[in-house]
């Protein structure tokens, strides 16, 4: 039915569970899928991809969600002439249920190559492969009968994605799945109609363990923390060290802060030297808890490669709470826009501006008040650009 | 795209996540408790009010069908009251309320030849950008061919066998790293090693010049006429191959099977635990790309794998683990060459030269 | 110059130092076994031969005269034989191989109002540029001054108070910062604070050109002509005020008693011993300029030993403090106002932020 | 006598010892101090110093050594319308005798302002201000007489210096006094008569503890260490131990490798993890010394803040055996002038050539192979250099 595929074969052995067997099994059925397959052996012999480069497709009333894709061979695969993927945006955490997942898949069934990612890098359904004419019935009925959305592309706001938070996990300082919900709500018709400097991603983790990546993941990591003291339930430690475990080799010593001490099978913590590392929680599960003044850090400005090199991003709000309808969030996005919206160059990540104008310029245009929290340490040379000197007369 | 507006709603937004929660994850939202890994792939959550839930995590290509994703609805109606979710890296969740009907799944997806593990200590799913799937720029690597590659070799990692703490690693096709190279523990990053060749017939006619010459990391391009039309030139001593030209504008042809390599990276990581979050450094600058499986890529990463996990403490990530011995330790211990190469020289290089005497010999 | 070359020998060197060791420092060259902190300023060395060494260790203002000179030549020949150094801190030692001269000694010392002191965990000497005694680029405050004022201020620290660590303090009248300012614990750096008045009539006739452009280290300088004449002009908006450009091109006039500032600096530490060297950062950017005695300034700098002394631990070293204490933490414990300019803003400010959320509240 | 110097009198006050009370001595019997003293009392006054900008001079056969200076108001303070500074090479570690003293004493005292700093920043002996005429009998005299040397100003190497070394350090490494002696005898010429891109600055410490602070403040900085094992006296140890001495809190904890152990009394030290800091040493001489197998780490590149900012030097050769005639040093140090003079920039310090071609270029220059000690860490980013490619048709 299909080609010969010496090359994928060999990818179908192995005891991970093959993409290639995934191909093939749409292969059987679907014209797209067959001739990405044969598309895709084509590529492992020669070692080089075969499509075309970019081209813009979309749907009413949207300017993003959609990549354009077009065979570089069309008349080896003609199937694949046009291949062009779909981003769905994602529900908060990657929640689904059964039924809402069926529909999405007929849906594709009908429109698509039957191929999908689940998910994107970005964190959304990435429906892989269709025709130009298909784009829009194939939006409309995953819009109208399975609710879902596009999600982001292009110079906007992107995907909001979010750790599983408070939904199953005990250390989320904050409402992960609602804030990204909500701001993803918010912020609809920016991701829709991009009209930024560059593409502006959001991540929502609920604790230090940062489990979505947002630090470097997004240019404006939220990431739950907690001002007051980390909750200890002695009897829990006890229950570890009778059992065996060693808390002073694996806790203690590498609290990094080294602000823990064990007397007598309790467990201090000086919670004014602890810097929120989540290691000794992470360990002692049972044992140990954020503290209850929960709230998130903001930070600003990760981004991978392209161009300046890649940018961990650097805190922007050392502590803020976090309560619906997270206004101060959604002006502070605002407020960045504007001004990032402003200034930047063409293409210029926000965090490449502030590289490039300086964090102290960023945060007064922002009319953010500096604060040691935002830096690593204070600067080391003496190149200070003070605003203001007296001229003769004054 | 003519279509009449009336018909359509735009901006309805993703499904709204409440629907799709469990009646035991609704119940006990944020007040769960502790969390225990009972094996590879199984754990279990419990709450202040003493529920319970069983998640048992699934291996997934993230390439899949929607036959497969039927499937596995099949399994999340039967065990799991028709929830289910993914994870941050592409697995598969299950919640069960009940005990039972952990073995059985696991059986049943075990049957399906989908893995259960990738929790705790151990190696987690790879992440990936699309590779000869669907982009335009791509070094000559496939991403899914290379993550199924590693993850084979890999399996008992991902299933079974504990490492000294979580390894994550990922693969990216090309500069613009959407796959995660510099957060992961052990990547691999395909590089072009030739200066894009200009197609003076086409940039006039698709590219524009600005943001072209904005697009180079070393200001290698520089704006001219051929021909009486505009293009650009690229100097050659300073080009870095990066292909961000190209991704701008396709006449700056970069594509090149012949030249290509693959890199592999180590040491990064996400996670503000006990150390902060560090990029991975560069452990092997060049590797042939040999498809279908990519052996010399493959045992490269399995290399720094083996050697972390003989010699790391527990709770040690790759990165610290590097970062404790030394990187002079741990070019001798991996056997991997150190060259010219290594020594960074972008814009910040100076700061990362070595300014003490504190040396391990 | 036009002296006939015949009778002169060019290029003979320092002398030999090996005539100006002591016996006994010659008898046990290289065999030194341990040494001990008798007292501040007072060290004994014992030889693998039982030989012992007193070293007596005096502060010296280092801008001294003739007479101080041979003063401390006749205690040299009294009670060491003829032998005397002085340290890379600008200390004077005397190395007495027979212990009962130790306290005579001092006692005269004492008298000649020459404090003994500056050996072990205290206040070091401090280092410093030349000021208003020989250079020509000094911001307004003089060297020799703030130097006397500040070891008067902490003198109890040079001969007796023990502090958690040695600390060495520096100050420098220009950003050459010749007197050390990056590699001090406490470090007071004299700026200036508006960009240079260029003198068009004299760039011509005094300044290379290139050289002026190249001196300056944001690019703020432009090649010109005015009146016919090359010249350059400065970008006021780019300028910070180095006066690098000044001492390279006269024309440029970076002088202004008015608006010179005085900062401080903190955490530098060049010594390998427990932390890599590291480079002091800014603490306050601008403190009043006031001779004779620059009361802000002292006050500024005591407040960071007087802190540092109360907080940090046995043999944690200024910088070493601030980082496990961390910044904002430092900023609060000695009140000094955290702004924007102490977000640096140079080459390599990215690398300067705060990339994680490891913060103490 | 003198003018009134109310400002200056103010430093005559409190317990450190005064410049000013120097001054005002030579000030009572040589006119320079005098004119010295005035003009600097109205410096103080005026918050401004009263120097001319730059000023070449210098003696027969030199072009190095001497720092010109003239009075802004020769008229005001004639006697200091001249105030060159002399600089004399200091001999090794800053040892002298009385008698070498006492003439180099006498000839300031018959040819300059009596006033002299013990000792400049890079070590010279500062001889503070003299008349150009008097410049070259002053010189004729110290050689002849007293046997000192210039030592270095320009773009040339500069006056080396080095810590107390073997001479009463037990803990020097290598031999810092004879290193320093037979360099600068060495490179005498290039000392006086400097024609390198810009100044070149070696300074020698015995060991990591870097008395003369090497690492930052020269561009080739030899810094003692040991190959093999910390020599440890365990009776020592003990000694210690029982004089109450809290070892673990303040060494074994402190150790940055974590490589000490305490067991029963017997102190081990896992020397393959040690990086050679010294603290350990520092807090128990008694007990502990470097090992046996004794060198140096050369570096390269310390400066301060100008143009490119302030460079921590960096290895450049991990270890190296130092004995006399140390040749390779010697080799090592014509081969940097030697590419360094011949592609840097005017005025650019060698680290900061470094910075701009890339420490692998240098390498590559000087044909010193690529080494892991060299750096922190290799790249964080992806902008590797290859340097070959194959074309259509090779
Ligand atoms: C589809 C996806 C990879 C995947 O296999 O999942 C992807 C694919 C592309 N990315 Fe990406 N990126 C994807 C997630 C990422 C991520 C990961 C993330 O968001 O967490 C990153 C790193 C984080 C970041 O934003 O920096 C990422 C960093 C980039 C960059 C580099 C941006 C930079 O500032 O350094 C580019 C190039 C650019 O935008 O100029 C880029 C550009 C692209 C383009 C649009 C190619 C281009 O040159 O225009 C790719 C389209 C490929 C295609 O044919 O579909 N993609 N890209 C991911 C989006 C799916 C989704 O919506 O869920
Ligand atoms: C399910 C998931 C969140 C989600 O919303 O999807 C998740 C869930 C949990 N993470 Fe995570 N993490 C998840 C991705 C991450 C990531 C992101 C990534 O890998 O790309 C990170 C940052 C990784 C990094 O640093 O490179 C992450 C860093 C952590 C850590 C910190 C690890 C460390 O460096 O010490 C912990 C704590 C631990 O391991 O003890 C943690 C712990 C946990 C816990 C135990 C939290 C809890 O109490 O429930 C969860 C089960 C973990 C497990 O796999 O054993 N999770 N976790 C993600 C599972 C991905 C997967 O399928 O493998
Ligand atoms: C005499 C002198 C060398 C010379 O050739 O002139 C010297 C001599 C000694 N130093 Fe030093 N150091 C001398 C300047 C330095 C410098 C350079 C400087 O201050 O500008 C440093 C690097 C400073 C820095 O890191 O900023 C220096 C860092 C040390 C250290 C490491 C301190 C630490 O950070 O832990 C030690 C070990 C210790 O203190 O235990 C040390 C230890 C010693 C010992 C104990 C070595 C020995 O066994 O003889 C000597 C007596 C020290 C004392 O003062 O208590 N010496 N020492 C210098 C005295 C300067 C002065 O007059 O104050
Ligand atoms: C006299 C002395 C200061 C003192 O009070 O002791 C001094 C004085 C001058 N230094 Fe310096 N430097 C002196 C040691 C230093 C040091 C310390 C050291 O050598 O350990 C440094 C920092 C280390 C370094 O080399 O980077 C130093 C870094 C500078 C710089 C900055 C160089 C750089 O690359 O960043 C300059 C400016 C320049 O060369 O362009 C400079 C320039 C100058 C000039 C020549 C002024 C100029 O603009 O041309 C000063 C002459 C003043 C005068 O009237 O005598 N001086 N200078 C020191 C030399 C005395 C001696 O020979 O013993
Ligand atoms: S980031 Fe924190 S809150 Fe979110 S899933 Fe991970 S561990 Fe839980
Ligand atoms: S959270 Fe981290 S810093 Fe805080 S006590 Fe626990 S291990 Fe230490
Ligand atoms: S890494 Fe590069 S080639 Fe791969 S998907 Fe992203 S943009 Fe495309
Ligand atoms: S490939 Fe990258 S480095 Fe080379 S010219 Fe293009 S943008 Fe510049
Ligand atoms: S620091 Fe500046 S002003 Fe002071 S002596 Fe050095 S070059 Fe002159
Ligand atoms: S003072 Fe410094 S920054 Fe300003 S123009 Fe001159 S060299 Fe440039
Ligand atoms: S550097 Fe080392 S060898 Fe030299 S004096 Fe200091 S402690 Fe002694
Ligand atoms: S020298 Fe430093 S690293 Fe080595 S054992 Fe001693 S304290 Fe530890």
């Amino acid at each position: 039915m299909v080609d010969k595929t010496e090359m994928l074969d060999e990818l179908e052995k192995g005891p991970w569970p093959s993409f290639v067997s995934q191909i093939k099994e749409q292969a059987e059925k679907n014209p797209i899928s067959r001739d990405l397959l044969r598309q895709l052996e084509q590529s492992y012999k020669d070692k080089k991809l075969y499509w075309r480069h970019g081209g813009v497709v979309g749907v009413w009333g949207y300017g993003s969600g959609m990549i354009g894709r077009y065979s570089a061979r069309p008349d080896l695969f003609p199937g694949v002439a046009e291949f062009h993927t779909v981003r769905l945006n994602n529900p908060s955490g990657w929640f689904y249920n059964t039924k809402s997942l069926r529909q999405m898949c007929d849906i594709w069934e009908k429109y698509g190559s039957g191929l999908l990612y689940m998910h994107g890098m970005t964190g959304d359904i990435l429906l892989l492969g269709t025709t130009t004419e298909n784009l829009q019935p194939c939006f409309d009925e995953l819009s109208s009968e399975a609710s879902f959305d596009l999600g982001g592309s292009g110079p906007g706001i992107r995907t909001i994605s979010c750790c599983v938070g408070p939904a199953r996990c005990e250390w989320a300082c904050y409402d992960t799945l609602d804030v990204t919900y909500d701001l993803t709500m918010t912020f609809q018709s920016e991701m829709h109609r991009p009209s930024l400097p560059h593409k502006f991603k959001i991540k929502c983790s609920g604790c230090p363990n940062d489990c979505v990546g947002a630090i470097l993941r997004s240019d404006l990591p939220i990431i739950g923390t907690w001002r007051d003291t980390i909750q200890i339930d002695q009897e829990a430690v006890s229950e570890y060290i009778n059992g065996g475990f060693d808390i002073v080799s694996y806790v203690i010593n590498r609290c990094p802060t080294q602000c823990m001490r064990l007397t007598e099978k309790e467990l201090g913590i000086n919670d004014r030297e602890c810097s929120r590392c989540m290691h000794c929680i992470n360990v002692l599960p049972k044992a140990l808890r954020p503290g209850k003044e929960r709230g998130a850090t903001i930070l600003i400005g990760g981004k991978t490669q392209l161009v300046e090199g890649t940018i961990i991003s650097s805190v922007l709000i050392p502590f803020i709470k976090l309560t619906p309808p997270y206004q101060e969030i959604k002006d502070l996005v605002n407020k960045i826009w504007d001004f990032w919206g402003e200034y930047a160059r063409g293409r210029e990540r926000v965090g490449e501006f502030i590289q490039r104008i300086g964090l102290g310029d960023f945060l007064e245009g922002m009319g953010i008040e500096p604060n040691p929290y935002m830096v690593a340490h204070p600067r080391e040379n003496p190149h200070i650009k003070f605003e203001e000197y007296y001229r003769e007369g004054d | 795209m003519e279509a009449s507006p009336k018909a359509r709603k735009l901006d309805i937004g993703p499904p709204d996540y409440r629907q799709f929660l469990h009646p035991v994850v609704k119940e006990n939202y944020g007040q769960w408790k502790y969390h225990e890994n009972l094996r590879p792939g199984v754990l279990v959550h419990v709450s202040e009010t003493g529920a319970e839930i069983y998640t048992v995590r699934a291996g997934s290509p993230r390439l899949v069908n929607i036959d497969f994703v039927r499937r596995i609805c099949d399994l999340a109606d039967r065990y799991a009251d028709g929830f289910l979710r993914f994870t941050s890296r592409n697995n598969i969740e299950f919640m069960l309320p009940n005990k039972e009907n952990i073995d059985p799944l696991i059986a049943e997806l075990e049957g399906m030849g989908i893995p259960v593990g990738g929790t705790g200590k151990i190696i987690h799913n790879m992440l990936h950008s699309q590779g000869w799937i669907h982009c335009h720029t791509p070094a000559s690597a496939d991403a899914s061919g290379i993550t199924k590659s590693v993850m084979d070799e890999l399996y008992e990692y991902f299933t079974a066998k504990e490492l000294p703490h979580r390894v994550k690693i990922a693969f990216a096709c090309c500069t613009a790293c959407c796959g995660g190279i510099f957060w992961s523990d052990i990547a691999i990053l395909a590089l072009h090693r030739r200066p894009p060749r200009v197609n003076h017939d086409y940039v006039w006619r698709v590219c524009e010049i600005p943001t072209t010459l904005a697009s180079c990391p070393v200001t290698a391009i520089k704006p001219t006429y051929v021909d009486g039309k505009t293009s650009v030139t690229i100097d050659e001593d300073k080009c870095v191959y990066c292909g961000n030209c190209y991704s701008i504008c396709s006449a700056c042809e970069i594509i090149d099977p012949v030249n290509d390599v693959l890199s592999i990276w180590a040491g990064g990581k996400l996670a503000n635990a006990r150390s902060e979050p560090m990029l991975a450094k560069l452990v092997v600058p060049s590797l042939p790309s040999n498809p279908p499986r990519w052996p010399e890529v493959v045992s490269a990463v399995k290399n720094i794998v083996e050697v972390y996990a003989q010699n790391a403490r527990k709770y040690e990530r790759l990165g610290e683990w590097i970062n404790r011995i030394g990187w002079p330790r741990f070019f001798e211990l991996t056997g991997f060459e150190f060259t010219k190469y290594h020594i960074d020289d972008f814009k910040h290089a100076g700061q990362t030269y070595k300014k003490s005497v504190q040396l391990k010999f």
